[in-house]
């Protein structure tokens, strides 16, 4: 019996078909890696995405910066926080983003023994 | 021989790096964390090896997404410290060990574990920040050299528990079959329970965290046991870290005693926790050995 | 469920390739070798499988040396055809099988084989050249989707010849496991003797190739058991690449019947060979289940 | 008992030590494979292995194109292969360097049914 990838509720499992939906997208985020690429980027965010071949529905998300949306259609949680760095935004920020709480409440859920599910 | 003489399970979030590099570990949030490395970093420093095998993953700063191999192994003699969006850390480049990178290499290949060699890496806090918690003030360089051991944790299929244990019981026998006498501690990074995206994001599930803290010394092989499906519904998404403790574990041997542990949230958004362990290469302090 | 049709061992030297691409096949140098796949071709032009399973190593034309994966698998929906330093060869582009790809993945990564993913992949001569001894006229495209699974065989250590052929065999149960009912064929690729550089340049040696042709159907299991070694003092240096056909030979199981094979040397600098396998899902000619 | 690089007279068996020492060399030649890199290579050999950081050893055997020395000092033999296909060289012309023998006498010897050692 294999083990194709589990469905759990709430929680992305990143997987090699994920990896295929998002491979633009993920490639763009990696190159952020790069300073000279993160100039770039902040230059012309239209145009560095479509250098990277980002489809329409993966720009957009990039533009709106659509957390959610991102990991949703395909990026690696790891590749987002690449632009998330680019913004200044904490992990604490975007954890409040996916779950609907401001950053303060998210802190809080945390320093009180964080999230309880099951 | 070489002998492997102690093994540290730690996380390694970057924010713990982050906490020492800006000299916040004395701050209200991060002092319970840094005040229970004491001991261990003590003990440590008592015991300082010749190399250590790190065994981490990386966070998306060398591999990218176009090629993602199960396990990976170091064997350059130099590796740089990645720029992981913020610009490098200021820690020093980690030295290689290439003779024994080659030995484990060609021993761990030859006992069927299909092993990716990395010619070239870059080292993200996946390995600088346990780096950084076994030295905290390494100065102009770190005190060992290290021989890089990565793991696929990003991407669904990752490798099995028991896998991990089986690859760290032939780390173990390949690292003690080394034809020179140095002495080589294994880190085991990640974890503890943690999921970063998703509605679930800042799960932390305390009670499987304190269980495989046990375990990991008494009783591996029950930990081995649990699936990847539920690494990820207890621990969280990338709390699947965790079974990286568990190559670190296998290496150590049957007769292990535990030095000192910490387990402390949160660190960021995960469970931090430490545990270190002395194997039977290390007399213990006050016994006949010692003495001897 | 999928079924293995049949297996074909082929070399894949590029100047086969250069020789169907240049109508060079009837000259006098070359005629030999493609009258001996005529046969071969004939069969398998009666048998088509809905997939290929290609195992193959790349020749510095996707894989750089900074990571050397010792298996990797290809999960990709569309692999372009490589620039080898004189132009991409003009042949279709490969299409994949992304959804048998994460099948074969999970399932091998489960029985612990440390798969490499390959997201992205330019596929060289390896690949191509053994596709056009299979179809030596695709038009505007192969006749099947292909699965690409590459082994090291450029980099010290390469797997072990028993390690690929337990790849083989789990390969056989990944592919037989897979919910849809499809053909497929599994290709093992390269060899067979030859070495292309150092003083023993030009090295073939046709006693060991006979043997390895034979025990291929006959006793895989001896040539599992031949050390890295003395394959590459016996076949030669890049002969090596000759453990790959044990893997096409894992997983096609214990029953089959040879359909046809050819020796021929040289071409280009090497020793080349042709061997086909039908597996118990196909017919023999003339049998009751044939005529079922 | 682990099984290190064997020694076998006459023949490179390519390591992870070998691949190590020939690291810009390799890296260099495995550039090739990109069209615009090889016009690159061809307009100024000299400046192009400095790019890529070759040590002198490895520049002069490449400008040189001793295919020998390459091959002994870490170039593996599927990236030295680049550099003869820019020189149109064949797989036979290298054999013929290797062996001490012209390209006529190397293939006759292929021709007669390979060469045969030990
Ligand atoms: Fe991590
Ligand atoms: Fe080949």
């Amino acid at each position: 019996m294999s083990s194709y990838t589990p469905h759990i509720e709430g929680t992305h499992v990143f997987d090699t078909q994920m990896s295929n939906r998002g491979r633009a997208l993920n490639k763009m985020l990696y190159s952020l890696k790069d300073p000279q690429n993160r100039e770039q980027f902040s230059a012309d965010e239209a145009a560095y995405c479509d250098k990277y071949l980002l489809t329409d529905e993966q720009k957009q998300a990039v533009l709106d910066r659509d957390w959610k949306k991102m990991t949703d259609i395909g990026a690696s949680i790891f590749y987002v926080i690449k632009l998330a760095a680019i913004d200044k935004k904490s992990m604490q920020d975007l954890g409040g983003v996916f779950t609907g709480m401001t950053t303060e409440e998210f802190k809080a859920e945390l320093k009180a023994g964080g999230r309880k599910f099951g | 021989m070489a002998e492997i003489i102690w093994g540290l399970a730690t996380s390694h979030v970057p924010s713990i790096g982050a906490a020492m590099d800006g000299k916040k570990t004395e701050d209200e949030l991060w002092k319970p964390l840094f005040d229970g490395y004491g001991p261990a970093r003590e003990w440590m420093a008592q015991h300082t090896p010749d190399v250590a095998v790190v065994v981490y993953n990386d966070h998306a700063n060398a591999l990218g997404l176009e090629m993602i191999p199960t396990f990976s192994i170091g064997t350059a003699d130099h590796y740089d410290v990645a720029d992981e969006g913020y610009g490098p850390r200021q820690v020093p480049d980690v030295v290689g060990a290439p003779d024994l990178s080659e030995h484990v290499l060609v021993n761990l290949v030859d006992e069927g574990f299909d092993m990716t060699v990395l010619q070239e890496l870059d080292v993200d806090h996946g390995l600088t920040v346990p780096l950084s918690v076994y030295t905290p003030e390494p100065g102009d360089a770190w005190p060992c050299k290290v021989v890089p051991i990565l793991v696929n944790v990003l991407q669904y299929p990752q490798p099995t528990a028991q896998r991990c244990l089986q690859l760290g019981e032939a780390l173990g026998r390949a690292i003690r079959s080394f034809p020179k006498d140095i002495k080589v501690a294994v880190f085991g990074t990640g974890g503890m329970s943690h999921q970063l995206s998703g509605e679930r994001a800042g799960l932390i599930n305390q009670e499987f965290d304190r269980n495989f803290l046990e375990k990991i010394e008494t009783d591996p092989q029950s930990l081995a046991e649990i699936s990847r499906a539920d690494y990820i519904k207890e621990a969280g998404s990338e709390g699947i870290e965790m079974i990286m403790w568990l190559i670190m574990r296998g290496a150590l041997g049957d007769n292990i005693r535990r030095i000192h542990d910490t387990y402390h949230v949160p660190a960021s958004n995960t469970a931090a926790a430490l545990a270190l362990f002395a194997t039977d290469a290390v007399a213990e302090e006050g016994s006949e050995e010692a003495a001897a």
